[in-house]
C-alpha cells in the first residue's frame, strides 16, 4: 500500500472504481462544495478537486480537498504545472500531505491564455510527467528532487491524466507508458464520446501490458444539450465528439434526460473493456447528477465482491 | 545649386499645344530666373529634324551638362532626346522632361495652365539637378548565339527561325535521336506539310547543333552572355549563349479511366465498350470539365469511323473549336458524335459499364451510362525543372508564366530567357508554332544587334548600409539581386529592369535608384509644394 | 536573430511627450532585418513624427540616425555629436540597443521605440517566427532540431499534452504543435526511441533563473597587461 | 488646394496622357509625379509630402496582374495602406491617400480619380498645415 487511500484500496482490491470531479467555486466560501459532497457521498470512493479550471482563479484545491476531508469524502486533488515551479509543489504536497490529502492528479494544466486572465505568466518549471518523477522520489526515496532528505515522506497515491483523443495519436501510448514509468498509479481519461478509438487506444495498451501496471479510470461526461457537445468538439482541443452523439442529443425530447441516458450507457460499455478499472465523471456545473448516473448505471453498490477484479 | 552642374532649358514651341494654352514667353522668362538654369530657349518643334539640330547646338553652345525638355508627352519622346543629348556629347540620359502638354495645356483652363506650366517646368529642373549619371552601356556586346530547350515541335520551329537569321543554334534535347513528333494535331494541312519540311531541314541546317539526349543542369551567367551546363552521358558541356529559348515538349495522351484500352479503340472494332465517354483532364492528374480540344474531337471521330455503331460522346464545359476547327466539329456532329456541355467535374461511379454523373448545362442532372470512360491528359514533363533552373515561374495551369502584359507574350522575367508556353490556345500545333516564332522573334531581336542596352534607370546598392536581409532578393520579379561576395546585396545591371520596387522596400534605405532617386522624388514634391504651407 | 515590432505610434507620441529634441536612432542589425528598426522605418517613424508635433503644435525637433549596431559601444560612441543637445532618443533598436545607448549617454532619456520580441527566423518576407527560448541548455539533439522551450507554449519536455490535434496547439489552431513536428521530424530520423526516455526536471540555471547571464571567453579578453599596453580605458 | 499624384510609368501615365489628348479637364491644383512604376514609392515620400501641405496624395499603378513589373502596384498598394494607418494615428485623415489602379486606355477612369480626390478634400477640408501657411 503506497498512500492507504480509499482509491487505491478500492483498486488493489480489483474493484470498479468511480471517481467524480468538484469543481471549486469562485468564492471564499465553501458552501457548494459542502453542498456537492452532501449529495455525492457514497456515490464514489474519491472525488477530483480541480486547480484552477480552465485557467480561472478558483479556491485552492488543497483548500477545497480539506473541505471534503471535513465531510468525510475522499478527496483527488489536482496539481497543474501551469502555476507552481517545483518548490511550491513540493512544498504543497507536503503540506497537503499532512492535512490528510492521499490522492494527486499530476497534469499540465489548461493554457492561461483559455482563462479569464490571459495576461499571466505561466510557469511549467516542470511538465506533468516530471512531476509525477518528483512526487515518487518524495514517497519511495523520502527525498526531495534535489536529493535532500525529508524528515516524512508523504504517503501518496498517484495519478496522471491521459487523452486518447489528442494527436499524434500513435504517441499517445507512448506517453502513457511513460507515465507509468515515471510513477503513476492510476489514470483518468480526457471525457470519452468517441468509443471506437477509445477502445482502439485501449487496445495498444494491453499489447503493451500498461493496463496491468497502471489502474486506468475512463473519463465520461454528462452533456447537457447538443449546443454544448458541438462546443466540446468545435472549441476544445483534444476532444472528439461523434456526430451520432450531437444528433441524439438534438433530436430527444428531454435533452438533459437524453444526456444522462448517454453516460449511462457509456459507463456501461466502457465497463466492459478490458483494462478499464473504472469511472472518472465529470458533470461539470452538473455534480447533483452524480448520483443518478451512478445509480443508473448500476454502480452505486459500494459493498465489494472481493472475487471479482474490476468488475 | 549642386556643384558644377548647368541646366539648360528647351521649350517647344508646340509645348502648349497648337493653341498655346499659356504664354511660352513668360514662361521662358519664369524658367530664366531659376539660378539652377543656365539658359533657357524656346526651340520650334524640337522633335521636327530642324528642331533638333538646333537643341544639340543650342545644348553644345552653352555647354550645359543636362537639360530640361519642356514639351509634350515624353512617352514616345525619350529616344529622340537621347540622340540629342549624345549628339551634343552628352550623357544620352542626361535630360529631364516636363510633360507640358498632356499634363497641362490640354487639362486645364490657360490662366491655370500658364501657372501650372512654371510648377511642371520647375519640377524639371529641380530633378535635373539632382540628377546623377547612371551607369549606362547601349551596346554591351552580346554573344551571338542562342540555346534552345526541348524537344519537339516548337524547340524544332524557335531554333530553325533563329538559324534562318544566321543566328547559331544550340538544340538541347533529352531525346536519343532526332525524330518528327507524330502527335501534332495541325488545322491546315499546308501547315503540317511546312512544319515537317522545316523540322527536316532542322537536322541538317549549318547554323543547327543538335545536342541530343542532354540535360541543362546548370544556369548562370548574365543576360547577353549566359552560361550553361549541359549533361550528356555522364560528361557536362559547357555551352555560352546569348539568348535561351524554353520550348519543353507538351505530351497528349488519352488515359482510359474504365473500360476498354485506347489502343484497342482505335485498331479494331469495338466489342465492348461501344458506349464510350471523351473527358477532358484538369490541371494536374484529375478530371476536369474543362474545353474540349480539337484533338478531342479528332480522336472521338477516330473512334467512330473504326466503330459505326458505338455511341461516342464528348464533355466539357466548352466547346471551342477556333479557326478551321470549327469544320472538324461540324464534321464530327454530322458523324453524329455527341457533344453535352457540363458544369461541373463529372463523378464516376462502378466499374465498366459506369455511371457518370453530370450536371448538362441545359438539362440538369444528367446519369449517363458508358462502357468505357477516356480523358485527355497533357503533361510537359520537362516544364517544372525548366522552370526552377532558369527561374521563369509557372502559373496555375502549370504553364510558364511569362509577361504577356506587355504586348511581348514569350519574353519572361528573367532578360534573355524567353519562355513558349505549351498549354496556349486550342492545343493546336500552329499555335505552338507561333509561341516558337514569337519567342524566336525576340532572342533574335536581342542577338542580331550584337549588343544590348544595359543601365540607366537601375538600382544599386550602397553596401556599406546593407544589412544582407534579402528583401530585395526575394521581392525582385526579375531575379537582379544576388548576395554578393562581400556578403551584401548587389544587383545585377544586366537584370535590373528598374521598377525600383527594392528600393522601396529596403529597410536599410540602401539601395540607390537612378532617375528616380528620393532625392529627386522628394525635390519634385517639394517644388509642387511650394508656397503651400 | 532578435525579432522585435514597433510600438504603437500613439504610444510613441506618449512617450516623448514633454521632451523637445529629440533623435530617432535606429539600428541596421536584426532589427532592420525584422523591419522594425532599420533605416527606413527610423524614416518612416520620424517623418510621422515630425508631421504629428507639426500638426499638435509640440515643437519637437526631430532628427534620424542609424548605426550599424546599436548594441556595440564603439558603434553607439559615434552618436556623439548627433547627441547633443537632444534631451531624447527614441531608439528603434532592441532592447540591448537601447541598454547600450543608455549607458554611454547617461544624462539623455533613452525611451524604448520597439517592443523587444523574441529570438527567431524571418519565414518568408515579412513573417517572423520565434525559435529560441535562449534556455541556456540547448535539447535540439532530442526533440528533432525543434525547440519545445519555445515552440512549445507549455514549454514541455516530455510530449505533447493533451491539447494537442490535428497538428495544432490548444491555444490556436494557427499555431502548430511542436511537439507534433518534434514527432513527425523524429520519425523522418528514425528516432522515435527518443520518445520513450523521460526527461527528467530541466535545469533553468543557465536560464533566467542565474540572473543576467554572463558568458567569458577567457582566450578573447584582454589581460590587465595587454590593456595597459593598449592604453585602454575603461 | 494641392493633390499630388504619384503615377507609374506605365498604364497610368498612358492613362493621364490619353486623358489630355481627349481633351479631358481637371483642377490644375493636381500635380504627377511619374515614377518607374508604383512599387517604387515608399511611405516616407508620400508622409514628407503631407508635411509639405498636400491636401491629398494619390498613386496610381497598372492594373492589378496587369503590372508592367508584374507586382509593383500589390507592393505600392500594401505600402499605402500602411501609410493610411500611420496617417490616421497622426490625426490627419487616412482617407488623404488613396492608391488606384488603371489600364492605359482608362483616360474617363483617369479624371474620375483625380475629380473624386479633389471632392474628398472638399469634404474633408484642407490639410490643417496647408492652411494654417
Amino acid at each position: 500500500m503506497k498512500s492507504g487511500s480509499n482509491l487505491e484500496k478500492v483498486l488493489d482490491a480489483g474493484n470498479f472504481a468511480v471517481t467524480a470531479e468538484i469543481g471549486p467555486p469562485k468564492s471564499a466560501s465553501a458552501e457548494s462544495i459542502i453542498k456537492h459532497a452532501k449529495e455525492m457521498k457514497g456515490f464514489a470512493d474519491a472525488f477530483n478537486l480541480t486547480d484552477n479550471q480552465t485557467a480561472m482563479a478558483r479556491m485552492s484545491s488543497i483548500a477545497s480537498a480539506v473541505v471534503l476531508i471535513r465531510e468525510g469524502l475522499e478527496p483527488v486533488i489536482q496539481m497543474t504545472c501551469r502555476d507552481r515551479n517545483r518548490l511550491a509543489m513540493q512544498s504543497d504536497i507536503l503540506g497537503a500531505s499532512a492535512l490528510g490529502v492521499r490522492n494527486v492528479l499530476c497534469i499540465s494544466g489548461d493554457h492561461q491564455t483559455f482563462g479569464n486572465q490571459r495576461e499571466a505568466k505561466n510557469v511549467y518549471d516542470l511538465d506533468s510527467i516530471q512531476q509525477l518523477m518528483v512526487f515518487k522520489r518524495m514517497r519511495d526515496e523520502g527525498k526531495v528532487w534535489s536529493g535532500e532528505a525529508l524528515e516524512v515522506a508523504p504517503p501518496l497515491f498517484l495519478g496522471a491524466a491521459a487523452n486518447p483523443f489528442a494527436d499524434p495519436f500513435e504517441f499517445r501510448v507512448t506517453r502513457l507508458a511513460k507515465k507509468v514509468k515515471a510513477g503513476a498509479d492510476f489514470i483518468q481519461t480526457q471525457s470519452i464520446f468517441d468509443m471506437e478509438r477509445f477502445e482502439r487506444w485501449m487496445s495498444m495498451v494491453r499489447a503493451k501490458g500498461l493496463h496491468e501496471r497502471v489502474h486506468i479510470l475512463a473519463g465520461v461526461m454528462p452533456l447537457k444539450s447538443h449546443k454544448v457537445a458541438l462546443y466540446l468538439k468545435n472549441k476544445v482541443s483534444g476532444m472528439i465528439v461523434p456526430d451520432g452523439v450531437i444528433e441524439r442529443l438534438k433530436d430527444a425530447k428531454d435533452p438533459k434526460e437524453e444526456g444522462i441516458q448517454i453516460c449511462v450507457e457509456q459507463i456501461q460499455r466502457l465497463r466492459g473493456i478490458e483494462g478499464v478499472h473504472g469511472v472518472h465523471i465529470m458533470a461539470v456545473q452538473w455534480e447533483e447528477k452524480v448520483p443518478e448516473i451512478v445509480r443508473k448505471a448500476g454502480i452505486d453498490n459500494r459493498r465489494r465482491d472481493p472475487n471479482l477484479k474490476h468488475n | 545649386m549642386t556643384d558644377e552642374t548647368s541646366i539648360g532649358v528647351l521649350i517647344c514651341s508646340w509645348a502648349g499645344g497648337k493653341d498655346g494654352a499659356f504664354d511660352l514667353q513668360a514662361l521662358k522668362d519664369h524658367a530664366a530666373r531659376s539660378p539652377l538654369v543656365t539658359f533657357v530657349a524656346i526651340v520650334d518643334r524640337i522633335c521636327s529634324s530642324s528642331g533638333q539640330s538646333e537643341a544639340v547646338e543650342l545644348l553644345k553652345r552653352h555647354k550645359v551638362d543636362r537639360f530640361v525638355v519642356a514639351a509634350c508627352s515624353p512617352g514616345s519622346k525619350e529616344p529622340l532626346y537621347r540622340r540629342i543629348s549624345s549628339l551634343a556629347g552628352l550623357h544620352p540620359l542626361g535630360f529631364e522632361s516636363a510633360n507640358l502638354r498632356e499634363q497641362c495645356a490640354y487639362v486645364h483652363d490657360s490662366p491655370h495652365a500658364a501657372e501650372k506650366a512654371k510648377v511642371l517646368i520647375d519640377m524639371a529642373i529641380a530633378k535635373a539637378d539632382l540628377w546623377v549619371p547612371p551607369p549606362y552601356e547601349d551596346e554591351l556586346p552580346v554573344t551571338r548565339r542562342a540555346a534552345i530547350i526541348g524537344d519537339g515541335l516548337a524547340a524544332g520551329i524557335a531554333a530553325y527561325e533563329l538559324a534562318m537569321q544566321g543566328i547559331d543554334v544550340d538544340l538541347i534535347m533529352r531525346s536519343e535521336g532526332f525524330e518528327w513528333p507524330a502527335d501534332y494535331l495541325f488545322e491546315n494541312r499546308v501547315a503540317q506539310h511546312r512544319a515537317e519540311q522545316t523540322m527536316m531541314a532542322l537536322a541538317i541546317h549549318p547554323r543547327v547543333n543538335l545536342v541530343q539526349a542532354a540535360e541543362v543542369v546548370g544556369f548562370d551567367g548574365v543576360p547577353g552572355s549566359f552560361g550553361l551546363m549541359v549533361e550528356r552521358y555522364g560528361d557536362i558541356l559547357p555551352i555560352k549563349c546569348g539568348a535561351v529559348v524554353l520550348a519543353p515538349h507538351l505530351e497528349v495522351k488519352f488515359k482510359v479511366l474504365r473500360g476498354t484500352q485506347v489502343g484497342a479503340l482505335l485498331s479494331s472494332d469495338l466489342q465492348d465498350g461501344k458506349r464510350v465517354v471523351i473527358l477532358p483532364g484538369a490541371t494536374g492528374s484529375g478530371v476536369g470539365c474543362n474545353c474540349v480540344s480539337a484533338r478531342a474531337v479528332r480522336f472521338a471521330q477516330t473512334v467512330k469511323e473504326r466503330s459505326r455503331d458505338s455511341q461516342v460522346m464528348l464533355m466539357g464545359r466548352e466547346m471551342r473549336a477556333l479557326g478551321s476547327c470549327e469544320s472538324i466539329y461540324e464534321e464530327a456532329q454530322r458523324q453524329g458524335i455527341i457533344f453535352t456541355r457540363i458544369e461541373q467535374v463529372p463523378v464516376l461511379e462502378g466499374e465498366s459499364p459506369c455511371t457518370l454523373k453530370v450536371m448538362d448545362a441545359s438539362l440538369g442532372e444528367l446519369a449517363v451510362k458508358a462502357d468505357t470512360v477516356v480523358m485527355e491528359t497533357s503533361d510537359a514533363p520537362q516544364l517544372p525543372s525548366l522552370s526552377r533552373l532558369f527561374g521563369v515561374p509557372m502559373d496555375q495551369k502549370g504553364d510558364f508564366l511569362t509577361l504577356e502584359t506587355r504586348l511581348r507574350s514569350t519574353e519572361t522575367m528573367q532578360r534573355g530567357v524567353f519562355a513558349c508556353r505549351v498549354r496556349m490556345g486550342n492545343m493546336m500545333a500552329e499555335d505552338l508554332m507561333l509561341e516558337a516564332k514569337s519567342a524566336a522573334s525576340f532572342a533574335a531581336e536581342l542577338l542580331t544587334k550584337g549588343t544590348m542596352e544595359v543601365g540607366g534607370a537601375v538600382a544599386e546598392v550602397e553596401p556599406e548600409k546593407c544589412s544582407a536581409c534579402l528583401a530585395c532578393v526575394r521581392i525582385c520579379p526579375y531575379g537582379a539581386p544576388v548576395i554578393g561576395e562581400a556578403g551584401k546585396a548587389q544587383i545585377v545591371m544586366q537584370k535590373c529592369q528598374g521598377c525600383g520596387i527594392c528600393v522601396g522596400l529596403c529597410p536599410s534605405k540602401a539601395i540607390a535608384m537612378y532617375g528616380s532617386s528620393d532625392a529627386q522624388l522628394r525635390a519634385q514634391a517639394s517644388v509642387a509644394l511650394q508656397g503651400v504651407r | 536573430m532578435i525579432i522585435g515590432e514597433q510600438k504603437p505610434f500613439k504610444e510613441l507620441c506618449a512617450l516623448l511627450d514633454g521632451h523637445k529634441e529629440i533623435l530617432v536612432a535606429g539600428c541596421r542589425s536584426c532589427v532592420a532585418i525584422c523591419l522594425a528598426g532599420g533605416e527606413k522605418e527610423v524614416g518612416v517613424v520620424a517623418e510621422s513624427l515630425r508631421l504629428y508635433s507639426d500638426l499638435n503644435g509640440k515643437e519637437w525637433r526631430v532628427d534620424e540616425v542609424t548605426v550599424e549596431r546599436q548594441c556595440e559601444k564603439e558603434f553607439v560612441l559615434d552618436l556623439i555629436e548627433r547627441t547633443k543637445g537632444k534631451d531624447a532618443v527614441l531608439s528603434l533598436a532592441c532592447g540591448v540597443g537601447a541598454q547600450s545607448v543608455q549607458s554611454l549617454y547617461p544624462g539623455i532619456r533613452v525611451l524604448p521605440g520597439l517592443n523587444t520580441s523574441n529570438m527567431g527566423a524571418p519565414e518568408e518576407q515579412g513573417v517572423f517566427v520565434e525559435k529560441c527560448g535562449g534556455c541556456g541548455d540547448c535539447v535540439l539533439h532530442l526533440t528533432g532540431g525543434i525547440c519545445p522551450i519555445v515552440r512549445c507554449a507549455k514549454s514541455l519536455l516530455n510530449g505533447p499534452c493533451g491539447g494537442s490535434q490535428n497538428g495544432k496547439c490548444e491555444i490556436s489552431p494557427d499555431v502548430p504543435c511542436a511537439w507534433d513536428q518534434i514527432y513527425h521530424s523524429l520519425e523522418r530520423l528514425g528516432r522515435l526511441d527518443l520518445l520513450e526516455e523521460l526527461i527528467p526536471p530541466k535545469n533553468w540555471l543557465p536560464s533566467r533563473s542565474g540572473g543576467p547571464r554572463k558568458i567569458v571567453r577567457p582566450e578573447a579578453v584582454l589581460t590587465p597587461v595587454e590593456k595597459e599596453l593598449r592604453g585602454a580605458k575603461e | 488646394m494641392r493633390i499630388i499624384g504619384y503615377i507609374c510609368d506605365h498604364a497610368a501615365y498612358s492613362a493621364a496622357d490619353l486623358a489630355g489628348q481627349s481633351g479631358l479637364r481637371y483642377s490644375s491644383d493636381v500635380v504627377l509625379i511619374r515614377l518607374p512604376c508604383a512599387g517604387r514609392l515608399d511611405i516616407i515620400q508620400v508622409l514628407k509630402a503631407f508635411r509639405d501641405g498636400a491636401d491629398a496624395v494619390f498613386v496610381a499603378g497598372c492594373l492589378e496582374k496587369n503590372c508592367h513589373h508584374v507586382y509593383g502596384n500589390i507592393e505600392a498598394r500594401k505600402r499605402m495602406e500602411q501609410a493610411k494607418g500611420i496617417l490616421d494615428a497622426i490625426g490627419l485623415n487616412g482617407k488623404r491617400l488613396e492608391m488606384f489602379n488603371l489600364a492605359s486606355n482608362q483616360d474617363f477612369k483617369f479624371k474620375e480619380i483625380v475629380d473624386m480626390m479633389v471632392k474628398r478634400v472638399e469634404e474633408l477640408g484642407r490639410n490643417p498645415l496647408a492652411v494654417r501657411a
